[in-house]
């Protein structure tokens, strides 16, 4: 299988994890779409590292999962001390900040 | 399966390792409560001996573990001015609410994991470790935002950071993804290579990389279209840590910028120069004209931050060492510009009930001329009046644009520069021109304003440690704007290291 | 063989992917989650990138979507309305998001690079697996890896400090100061099986 | 020697900070005079006969970006740097004498603002002068903006003045551009270097020259205020506090005009030629609208600021005659105006103290109980209105000269100007001084406070009236240089020009040698000739 | 001490004079201050006569000398010297200027005693007597024009004297201006002479011009236009006269020493003394010459029918002018300077008497209510009806031979020439007739309330003043002559000072008697030797037979004035009534200043309005809050975009990319 198909379905996937931020409205789901965002950078990555025939790319990956975890920790903490203050779950409310 | 450790130079690597530990221990002194107190004292301890370890290694370049770090003295200069800010943050924070509510170790420690972040990322010269450094540097900020949790404006800006500056990363990622397949190596060195072999050079996948890299680090420097979280993070933080955002995050991504750009991606150079040099015009013309008519002054420092980044921006375009070497020197002077403006920012909010509205500073040069003082020689500072670092910073800026032929760039800093004093004076005009607004009375209800939060502290202005980091980052300001050539020498350093 | 488990999985992917954005159910968005990573661990694995793959499943469809699924639990699940307050952002999102791929797939198509056209370089059976990733790691990426570990950290006190603390929420408008947050450290749920553990 | 100069009003205004508030004013007096005494000391110092700089400084500032901390005088500014030694000092004394509030930092600003200017005047590194340049802008922001007064239906005095500075930086900071342009194409990869006579030495390339050109037009032009780039002036005029505004108008309009002679015509010569036509119309049109304006005016303080934009019109148009002669004049014009319009406004003041309003309409009759007023008033307006046997008139007349051996049209247009002047000029002196005088305006005379402050400047415009070979000798030099560069292709100067007709300069030169014309001529054709008639 | 010494000693006198009573104007009396002011002058006129005697010491050859003080302006091949110059010319109207000032002085002496303003009086006066001899003596163009400009000061001061008068200082005004136009003149004229010549200095401009020019080319006749531009201006020939009426605002003293005597000749000396440039310049001297008779004629008609007593006396002064323009244009010069000298001293003469009857009338001026002052006022009337006859050139007084002289002169030229003789005549006829007809009017017959209060009482009459133009009263306390008026019965400088005048006004003539001895002419010849229509002299028997057409012309024209006034009182209002239109047309003196006022004030004060309402507004302002505008509203757009919605920003982050993305694309294929 040729790389060129992995490379076209990450970018695909990063098309629709970008979408995805662009058009929902809760926080959680926007933080899945960023998953996935990320994790067509990964899929690259290993593409990639495939292709060149070095493993650089895959530790790139692992690292990115690490980091697209911590991400997701912040992320949800920062969900549930949104929740706590009894503060709607939709950015699009979230708009005391503008001008 | 034999495993052989990779040589590493400890006393290159010491500042690293000092943060760390640092880290470690204030959190820890966040843990045993007694302790909590002493959080700030070891966190300034820890600033000072990670700075004093880096001028120990200040002039000589050596890469690090086995090449995925490279201490030079533009990451020395560049994590200096990172250090020198959070210390700054550090004294801003005492008596913050944030920090009572985060808890005074965690909020620290934070806080030194995001210098940890800044130190590595200025000296990463390999994909990974400059990922995982922005990384370092961006989530303990994410937090530090929102750690002001009483206040739904903190949180939000939290959440706003977070999703956008992760938007920023995952593009980042793919683009330093495509660049690794472009040139099959992950180190600056070996893309440098990698790309400027025959074929590949303006290869579309090595373009769009090394776009979507451009896009990731426009973002963290806030350069226009990329800016717009800027203004409300800035706005929504608490002051202290808008203060460190506002300085160090801008230097050491600007330090990954010019090495990644002007390493890595150098073989490339005329593919991306008119490109950054239209986002750097861009920049310098959507932050003017958005901090007009502010009213927060947070809000209208942000906007100035995003001119700002456009000016910068234009020294790294020319690829030179001149350039760097601008670059660097108005980091640094920014720095001191925006940490004298913040000091005084910082004092108002909390004695005040205007919070950050630009009523909250009327009448200043009356009621309190050590605070005005410096607020003044920050705002002609920023606005680039003569005797001011300001001034010789703009002056290295255009004289590197016009050098490499970019004089029409030049122009646009001087136009900006015009525009930005309709704001920058306005706020002199407030001090000095108008009688204090205490007579107005305290109506909290003030765009800017906090209004949940934080009890007033009638005598915030006279306290030691927010008059003298202001009076000091204003008399360097007046200093390095007299006698810039210190200054210019250690920008120089940090440019000669690259080229 | 090879291509029909490429197809088969990167429809997973991507139908898991197109789940996420487009079930109104945040839950339902995490189970289509889960779909996609795995698919994502399959095409890892032919990529010849073991460990990869086996971290993949591990750290995410393990650990993460454990965090998820407690907190849309915790936070209620509720659909959101299909009301966009944002003029043309339905209009210009999905246009934007077409505009990427587009772009991206020129970029890969147009490139001159030879080896995307090939199955990528023959390598030995050993590549990717546990041992040459851990060498890697420890020789080559140390300081990647424990930098990422701080970082794990830092997120998981950060964690901490966001959702642990019970602040008396006060909710918009209203200006009570509560004093001192108390600073009694919550064996809060979500900080538990923090993934510093899968580093 | 020149250092102390520049730093001690900078000097004295620091220290006056840790002064009792009532002391501050005449400490701050006390060192404008000191500084009066010292440039006083470089005038007499100052060779006449010497070309090039005299007593210099030249230290590396910045010798990483190729700035130099250069200073020196020569013909040029030797007598702006006393003008703005001799302007301050009044301004300073008058203010003294008045309750200010917030004297420190009046003071203080005044101070720098003396320091920035002659720093602008003495500066021979251009990017020095740049510097100095927008500097002196920042603490008339301060003294406009913060003792300035608000107008009622009109903006506040801290807009009025953000207006003035925002405008006046548009050409500063192009210039900046410029000023760093000029180095580095000079330069060509070389040691950068920023020295004025460097520069000079070997002009940049025509092309560059064009833009470079206007960029520095626009930063002069500007300030002076010329034609459709005064926008600023009218507001921040009637915003300014007065004893501020003395000095302005009377010192920082000319930084504009010698900037053109120290660094435009040496550096640009060849697009100074091709746009002297422009600029000539320019100041033309500032001469006429300046002149039209001021005798529509009813605002005392207006009439004098568009009396100045005129008068700032004749000084450029003298300066682009582009011959020794105009430029000569435009010197003298520039201490003469100077020293005419300082003193028009500290008068102004006093008028506007007795009458109570800045109105001409309803002012008058002031001259009855105040005789020695009245007479000065009379002498600074005919200074001002170039009344032949004043210096002014002097300086116009070299100015015209230059411009009719130049540009002849120019000069005929220009010439009514002089006349409008003439009635403007008397217009104020006699609306507010003579007729019957409106009830609730009391006339009353000048006390000696106000007389020593105003009386010295008047002695010094008759000094120069009597004498005003006394700076043309001392500036001649340096400005035929300064004009050399560019006269050469336009070929401006006087002598140049008659000697373009031949036959005539050889009949005068032996005509020198020829007995007078009472005895009868050698050759009776002219006579018969005119018989014929 | 050579005769240059003197004259700066001439000039000094009076300066120091007018300083010194300027700085004492304190602690000096006021009586202190009018001796220190007559006596300045008459030292200068004592220097003056020194340096006559000097001067005649020399071979007439040799009898011009220049002298310079300092450098006053010399650069960049300028060549500016404070000097002077002295010959025959300068020297003759020294004596003229010193000598009939010394009189004036002592008339205003009493005069003005009751005046507030008394020092400044007689400060300015001295002021002006400097700024007088600087013009007459001075060695260059530049220095000319200082002098020029001086006495244009001095006379505005000294017009808007009595400046709590709103027609005073608008008359002053209005002179300024004019002069001022009138400087300009000259300073261009002083341009193109440097241009063409490469000097200021009169010796050596007179002595290249001749092999310099050809005759008439451009070049020359624009200098000598310009020239007469300045000597119009201030002479008050056509077209600029029209500040002179106006300037009777003055006090008496003023219009008889500096709008009479001295000052509004200064443009007949101009020509004099560039009179080697005009002959170089036939056409602008002719245009001269008719100009003069055009003014001559002009202003006699006018003189007709004006009812203010100074009025009608200013235009006969025209009037006269016009006559010696035209004789030094047409290249009489020792005639036209004579007749300058003749009318210095009747015109002034004139004017003291005037100045007497009107103080007897309490400041009103107007001849319709006066009567029968003959009576009342011997002298003053004597010596009124001698400067009267002077003026109407009656056989053998001074009048008489100086004008009769340019007139046979320009018979002598001949050709064209010839219409001076005519119209000059018939400009004679005018004069004779409007001077008797004032005295006539004011002299005999039954004496008016005024004059009847000073026969019964020998007290001035006393009246609050009004302004007849405003109506408005007059504040006496800025010197207006209030309370008591002084006339020349009752004070005895203002009486020594008008029986020398007439002295002079009736013998003076008889020292240019043709044939006999023509001192004048003897005395000036060296300088004019130069031109050659010096060398026209007209015969003795047609100079003779000029002279006995012109007495019969002044005594047929005092007939007609006798017939018209005392003879027939009722046949001027009969004329009036059939001659209406004539008559307004006269009465508004031919609508001069309704024309410079269309034609220059309307449109000057239109283009201003528009500039200060329209303009500035829109234009300059606009320039200023457009770019505002453009500004401050993308500012609000970037605000606008700034929604507060995340997921707006993450879409402007993506286009940006996606903007950057398809550059680098494009450029990269």
């Amino acid at each position: 299988m040729n790389v060129e198909w992995y490379i076209v379905l990450s970018s695909l996937l990063f098309a629709v994890g970008a979408t995805g931020i662009l058009i929902r409205r809760s926080p959680v789901v926007i933080l899945l779409c960023l998953e996935i965002m990320l994790n067509a950078g990964n899929l690259s990555l290993v593409a990639f590292s495939k292709m060149v025939g070095n493993q650089q790319g895959q530790i790139f990956a692992i690292i990115v999962m690490v980091v697209a975890a911590c991400e997701v920790v912040v992320g949800l903490g920062l969900i549930v001390a949104i929740f706590r203050r009894k503060l709607p779950l939709d950015v699009d409310e979230l708009r005391e900040l503008r001008g | 399966m034999n495993f052989n450790a990779p040589h590493i130079d400890y006393a290159a690597l010491s500042p690293v390792l000092a943060l760390t530990v640092g880290l470690c221990v204030v959190l820890l002194s966040g843990v045993f409560r007694p302790l909590h107190r002493t959080a700030p004292g070891l966190t300034l301890i820890t600033l000072a001996a990670t700075a004093g370890l880096l001028i120990w290694q200040w002039g000589d370049a050596t890469d690090l573990i086995s090449g995925a770090l490279r201490l030079d003295d533009l990451a020395i200069s560049i994590s200096l001015i990172a250090i020198l800010t959070a210390a700054f943050a550090v004294l801003f924070s005492i008596r913050e609410p944030a920090a009572e509510q985060a808890g005074k170790g965690e909020y620290h420690a934070l806080l030194l994991g995001s210098v940890l972040g800044m130190v590595l990322l200025a000296q990463a010269q390999n994909l990974v470790s400059f990922f995982v450094a922005i990384e370092t540097l961006s989530i303990p900020l994410y937090i530090l935002c929102a750690t002001n949790m009483r206040r739904e404006k903190s949180l939000e800006s939290g959440l706003k950071y977070l999703i956008v500056g992760s938007l920023g990363s995952a593009t980042l990622l793919y683009g330093m993804a495509l660049l690794y397949g472009g040139s099959g190596s992950t180190d600056f060195s070996g893309i440098a290579a990698g790309i400027s072999q025959e074929g590949v050079l303006s290869d579309p996948l090595v373009l769009i990389g090394i776009a979507m890299t451009a896009v990731g680090l426009a973002f963290k420097t806030s350069v226009a279209p990329f800016h717009q979280w800027t203004p409300d993070v800035y706005e929504g933080a608490p002051t202290p840590i808008t203060s460190f955002m506002a300085v160090a995050t801008k230097a050491a991504a600007f330090a990954v910028f010019v090495r990644f750009f002007d390493v890595a991606l150098a073989p490339q150079a005329n593919e991306w120069q008119p490109a950054l040099a239209v986002l750097a015009a861009i920049s310098i013309v959507i932050g003017n004209v958005g901090a007009l008519g502010q009213e927060s002054l947070k809000r209208l420092l942000g906007y100035s931050g995003i001119a700002q980044a456009g000016y910068i921006l234009g020294g790294l375009v020319v690829a030179s060492e001149a350039g760097v070497n601008a670059l660097v020197f108005y980091l640094a002077g920014y720095a001191f510009m925006n940490l004298a403006a913040f000091a005084v920012l910082v004092a108002r909010e909390r004695e005040t009930p205007y919070g950050d509205d630009i009523r909250a500073v009327q009448g200043l040069g009356r009621e309190r001329p050590l605070l005005a003082w410096p607020l003044t020689i920050s705002m002609l500072g920023l606005a680039g009046l003569p005797a001011t670092v300001g001034f010789i910073g703009k002056l290295y800026l255009i004289e590197a644009l016009v050098e490499g032929d970019y004089t029409w760039l030049a122009v646009f800093i001087a136009v900006g520069t015009m525009i930005s004093l309709a704001y920058y004076l306005r706020v002199v005009a407030a001090m000095w021109m108008r009688p204090g607004s205490e007579a107005a009375g305290a109506t909290p209800a003030i765009a800017g304003a906090s209004p949940e939060a934080d009890p007033i502290d009638p005598d915030a202005g006279r306290r030691i440690y927010l008059v003298a980091p202001a009076i000091l980052a204003a008399a360097g300001v007046v200093f390095f704007g007299v006698i810039p050539q210190p200054l210019v020498e250690f920008a120089e350093h940090a440019g000669s290291s690259l080229f | 063989m090879e291509a029909v488990l490429f197809f088969a999985s990167a429809l997973g992917a991507l139908g898991g992917a197109i789940g996420v954005v487009a079930l109104r159910n945040p839950f339902y968005g995490v189970l289509a989650l889960i779909v996609h990573l795995f698919s994502l661990a399959v095409l890892f694995l032919l990529l010849s990138a073991a460990f990869v793959a086996a971290a993949q499943v591990v750290v995410y469809a393990g650990a993460v979507m454990v965090l998820y699924v407690f907190v849309t639990a915790y936070v209620g699940g509720d659909t959101e309305s299909a009301w966009e307050p944002i003029p043309g952002q339905r209009f210009l999102a999905p246009l934007m998001g077409a505009a990427l791929f587009i772009e991206l797939s020129i970029a890969v198509l147009g490139s001159s690079l030879v080896a995307l056209g090939t199955h990528g370089s023959d390598v030995n059976p050993s590549f990717g697996n546990p041992a040459a990733i851990g060498r890697l790691l420890l020789e080559r990426f140390l300081l990647a890896f424990e930098a990422s570990s701080i970082l794990l950290l830092l997120a998981a006190v950060g964690a901490v400090i966001l959702a642990g603390r019970r602040v008396e929420g006060t909710t918009r408008g209203s200006s009570e100061h509560s004093s001192e947050a108390p600073a009694e450290r919550s064996e809060d749920p979500l900080v538990v099986p923090s993934p510093g553990a899968s580093a | 020697m020149i250092n102390s100069l520049l730093w001690t009003p900078l000097v004295f205004g620091l220290i006056g900070l840790f002064l009792p508030k009532r002391l501050t004013g005449w400490w701050a007096t006390l060192g404008a005079v000191a500084t009066l005494g010292i440039a006083t000391a470089l005038v007499a110092g100052f060779d006449s006969g010497a070309s090039g700089l005299q007593d210099t400084v030249d230290v590396n500032w910045i010798p990483g970006l190729g700035v130099d901390y250069s200073l020196g005088i020569d013909g040029l500014n030797v007598f702006l740097v006393l003008l703005t030694a001799v302007l301050w000092t009044a301004g300073t004394a008058f203010a003294a004498f008045r309750e200010q509030e917030r004297p420190h930092l009046f003071f203080l600003m005044m101070l720098i603002g003396e320091t920035a200017t002659l720093g602008s005047f003495l500066a021979q590194d251009l990017l020095l002068f740049v510097l100095f340049f927008d500097l002196m802008l920042v603490p008339f922001y301060f003294l406009f903006g913060a003792w300035g007064g608000d107008r009622e239906g009109g903006p506040t005095a801290a807009a009025a003045t953000l207006k003035m500075i925002v405008y006046t930086l548009i050409g500063s900071l192009l210039m900046l551009v410029a000023a760093i342009a000029t180095a580095i194409i000079a330069a060509d990869g070389g040691h950068i270097t920023f020295s004025i006579a460097e520069l000079a030495k070997h002009p940049i390339g025509e092309g560059s020259q064009r833009w470079i050109f206007w960029f520095f037009a626009a930063a002069f032009l500007v300030k002076m205020p010329a034609f459709l780039l005064h926008g600023w002036m009218p507001d921040a005029y009637r915003a300014a506090p007065l004893p501020a505004l003395a000095v302005f108008s009377g010192v920082l309009a000319k930084v504009g005009a010698y900037g053109f002679l120290r660094v435009v015509l040496p550096l640009f010569p060849d697009a100074t030629v091709e746009f002297q036509e422009v600029i000539l119309v320019i100041a033309l049109a500032s001469i006429l609208y300046g002149s039209v304006m001021a005798f529509t005016q009813t605002n005392v303080r207006l009439i004098a600021g568009y009396s100045s934009v005129a008068q700032l019109g004749f000084i450029t148009a003298g300066i682009f005659a582009l011959s020794a002669d105009g430029a000569d004049g435009a010197i003298l014009q520039m201490v003469n105006h100077g020293l005419v319009v300082a003193p028009l406004f500290v008068i102004i003041a006093l008028l506007v103290e007795r009458s109570g309003t800045e109105d001409l309409r309803e002012m008058g009759g002031m001259a009855m109980k105040a005789p020695v007023l009245a007479a000065l008033f009379l002498i600074v307006t005919l200074a001002t209105l170039a009344m032949p046997g004043s210096a002014n008139f002097v300086g116009e007349f070299y100015i015209l000269n230059g411009l009719f051996d130049s540009k002849i049209v120019f000069a005929f247009v220009a010439i009514s100007g002089v006349a409008m002047s003439a009635y403007y000029a008397l217009r104020l002196y006699q609306r507010t001084m003579h007729n019957r005088r409106p009830d609730g305006l009391e006339s009353r005379e000048i006390n000696w406070r106000d007389g020593i402050v105003l009386v010295p400047l008047v002695v010094c415009i008759l000094g120069l009236a009597l004498y005003p070979q006394l700076i043309l000798k001392r500036t001649d030099i340096s400005v035929t240089q300064a004009v050399a560069a560019a006269e050469g292709p336009s070929g401006g100067s006087p002598k140049t020009l008659s000697r373009s007709r031949p036959g005539r300069t050889t009949a005068t030169t032996t005509q020198l040698r020829e007995p007078a014309f009472w005895e009868t001529p050698p050759t009776a054709h002219p006579r018969q000739e005119a018989v014929q008639q | 001490m050579s005769a240059t010494s003197w004259a700066w000693l001439v000039l000094l006198f009076p300066l120091l004079g007018s300083i010194a009573i300027a700085l004492g104007f304190k602690m000096l009396p006021s009586k202190a201050a009018g001796a220190i002011g007559t006596a300045a002058i008459g030292l200068a006129f004592v220097c003056g006569v020194a340096a006559l005697i000097s001067l005649l010491g020399e071979a007439p050859d040799a009898r011009h000398h220049a002298s310079s003080l300092w450098d006053y302006a010399s650069v960049a091949g300028l060549d500016i010297k404070l000097g002077v110059f002295v010959d025959p010319l300068s020297v003759f109207m020294v004596l003229v200027v010193t000598g009939v000032s010394t009189l004036i002085h002592l008339y205003s002496f009493g005069y003005m005693q009751s005046d507030e303003g008394y020092h400044r009086f007689f400060s300015y006066l001295n002021f002006f007597v400097f700024s007088m001899l600087l013009l007459v003596l001075a060695g260059n163009f530049v220095l000319l024009i200082v002098g020029w400009a001086f006495v244009g000061f001095a006379s505005y001061a000294l017009i808007s004297f009595w400046y709590r008068r709103t027609t005073a200082t608008r008359a002053g005004m209005k002179a300024f201006v004019i002069n001022v136009v009138g400087d300009i003149g000259l300073v261009l004229a002083a341009f193109l002479i440097f241009r063409e010549l490469g000097t200021f200095e009169y010796g050596e401009v007179f002595a290249r011009a001749p092999h310099v020019f050809s005759s008439n080319e451009w070049t020359i006749t624009a200098i000598c236009l310009l020239l007469l531009v300045g000597a119009f201006a201030k002479s008050a020939q056509l077209p600029f006269h029209t500040w002179l009426p106006d300037a009777m605002e003055g006090p008496t003293p003023v219009s008889s020493l500096i709008h009479a005597a001295t000052m509004v000749t200064a443009g007949v000396y101009l020509i004099a003394r560039t009179h080697t440039l005009f002959v170089l310049a036939p056409t602008a001297a002719d245009i001269a010459a008719f100009t003069g008779l055009a003014t001559l004629l002009v202003a006699g008609t006018i003189a007709l029918v004006m009812t203010d007593l100074k009025r009608a006396i200013a235009y006969s002064t025209m009037s006269q002018i016009g006559y010696m323009i035209m004789g030094v244009s047409i290249g009489a010069y020792s005639a036209g300077m004579f007749h300058l000298m003749t009318h210095a001293f009747f015109k002034a003469l004139l004017f003291m008497a005037a100045g007497s009857i009107i103080a007897a009338m309490a400041n009103n001026q107007n001849i319709d209510d006066m009567k029968g002052f003959g009576k009342a006022m011997r002298f003053t009337s004597i010596t009124m009806l001698c400067g009267g006859l002077a003026l109407a050139a009656f056989p053998g007084t001074s009048g008489f031979f100086s004008k009769d002289e340019i007139l046979a002169y320009a018979t002598a030229r001949g050709g064209m020439y010839e219409i001076f003789t005519v119209l000059g005549y018939f400009g004679a006829l005018l004069t004779a007739i409007y001077t008797f007809r004032l005295i006539f009017r004011v002299l005999p017959g039954r004496p008016c309330p005024e004059a009847q209060e000073l026969i019964d009482t020998g007290h001035v009459h006393h009246a609050h003043p009004f302004n007849p133009a405003t109506g408005e009263e007059e504040d006496t306390d800025v010197g207006f002559p209030g309370a008591d008026h002084h006339i020349a019965e009752q004070s005895w400088p203002m009486r020594a000072a008008m029986g020398v005048l007439a002295f002079l006004a009736l013998f003076a003539g008889l020292i240019q008697v043709p044939g006999l001895d023509e001192v004048v002419t003897k005395f000036l010849d060296p300088v004019f030797a130069d031109s050659p229509l010096a060398e026209i002299v007209p015969s003795v028997g047609a100079s003779w037979a000029g002279l006995a057409i012109g007495a019969t012309i002044s005594i047929v024209g005092i007939g007609i004035a006798y017939w018209l006034y005392i003879a027939r009182p009722e046949t001027p209002a009969m004329l009036i009534k059939r001659l209406r239109p004539l008559h307004t047309f006269l009465v508004n003196k031919w609508y001069f200043d309704e024309l410079i006022d269309v034609l220059v004030v309307k449109p000057a004060l239109a283009i201003g309005r528009f500039a200060n309402r329209t303009f500035e507004r829109l234009v300059v302002d606009g320039l200023v809050s457009g770019t505002e505008d453009i500004v401050g509203g993308s500012g609000r757009i970037v605000r606008v975009v700034q929604s507060g919605f995340v997921r707006s920003y993450a879409l402007l982050l993506i286009v940006g990319f996606a903007g950057l993305a398809l550059y680098f694309l494009l450029s990269s294929s």
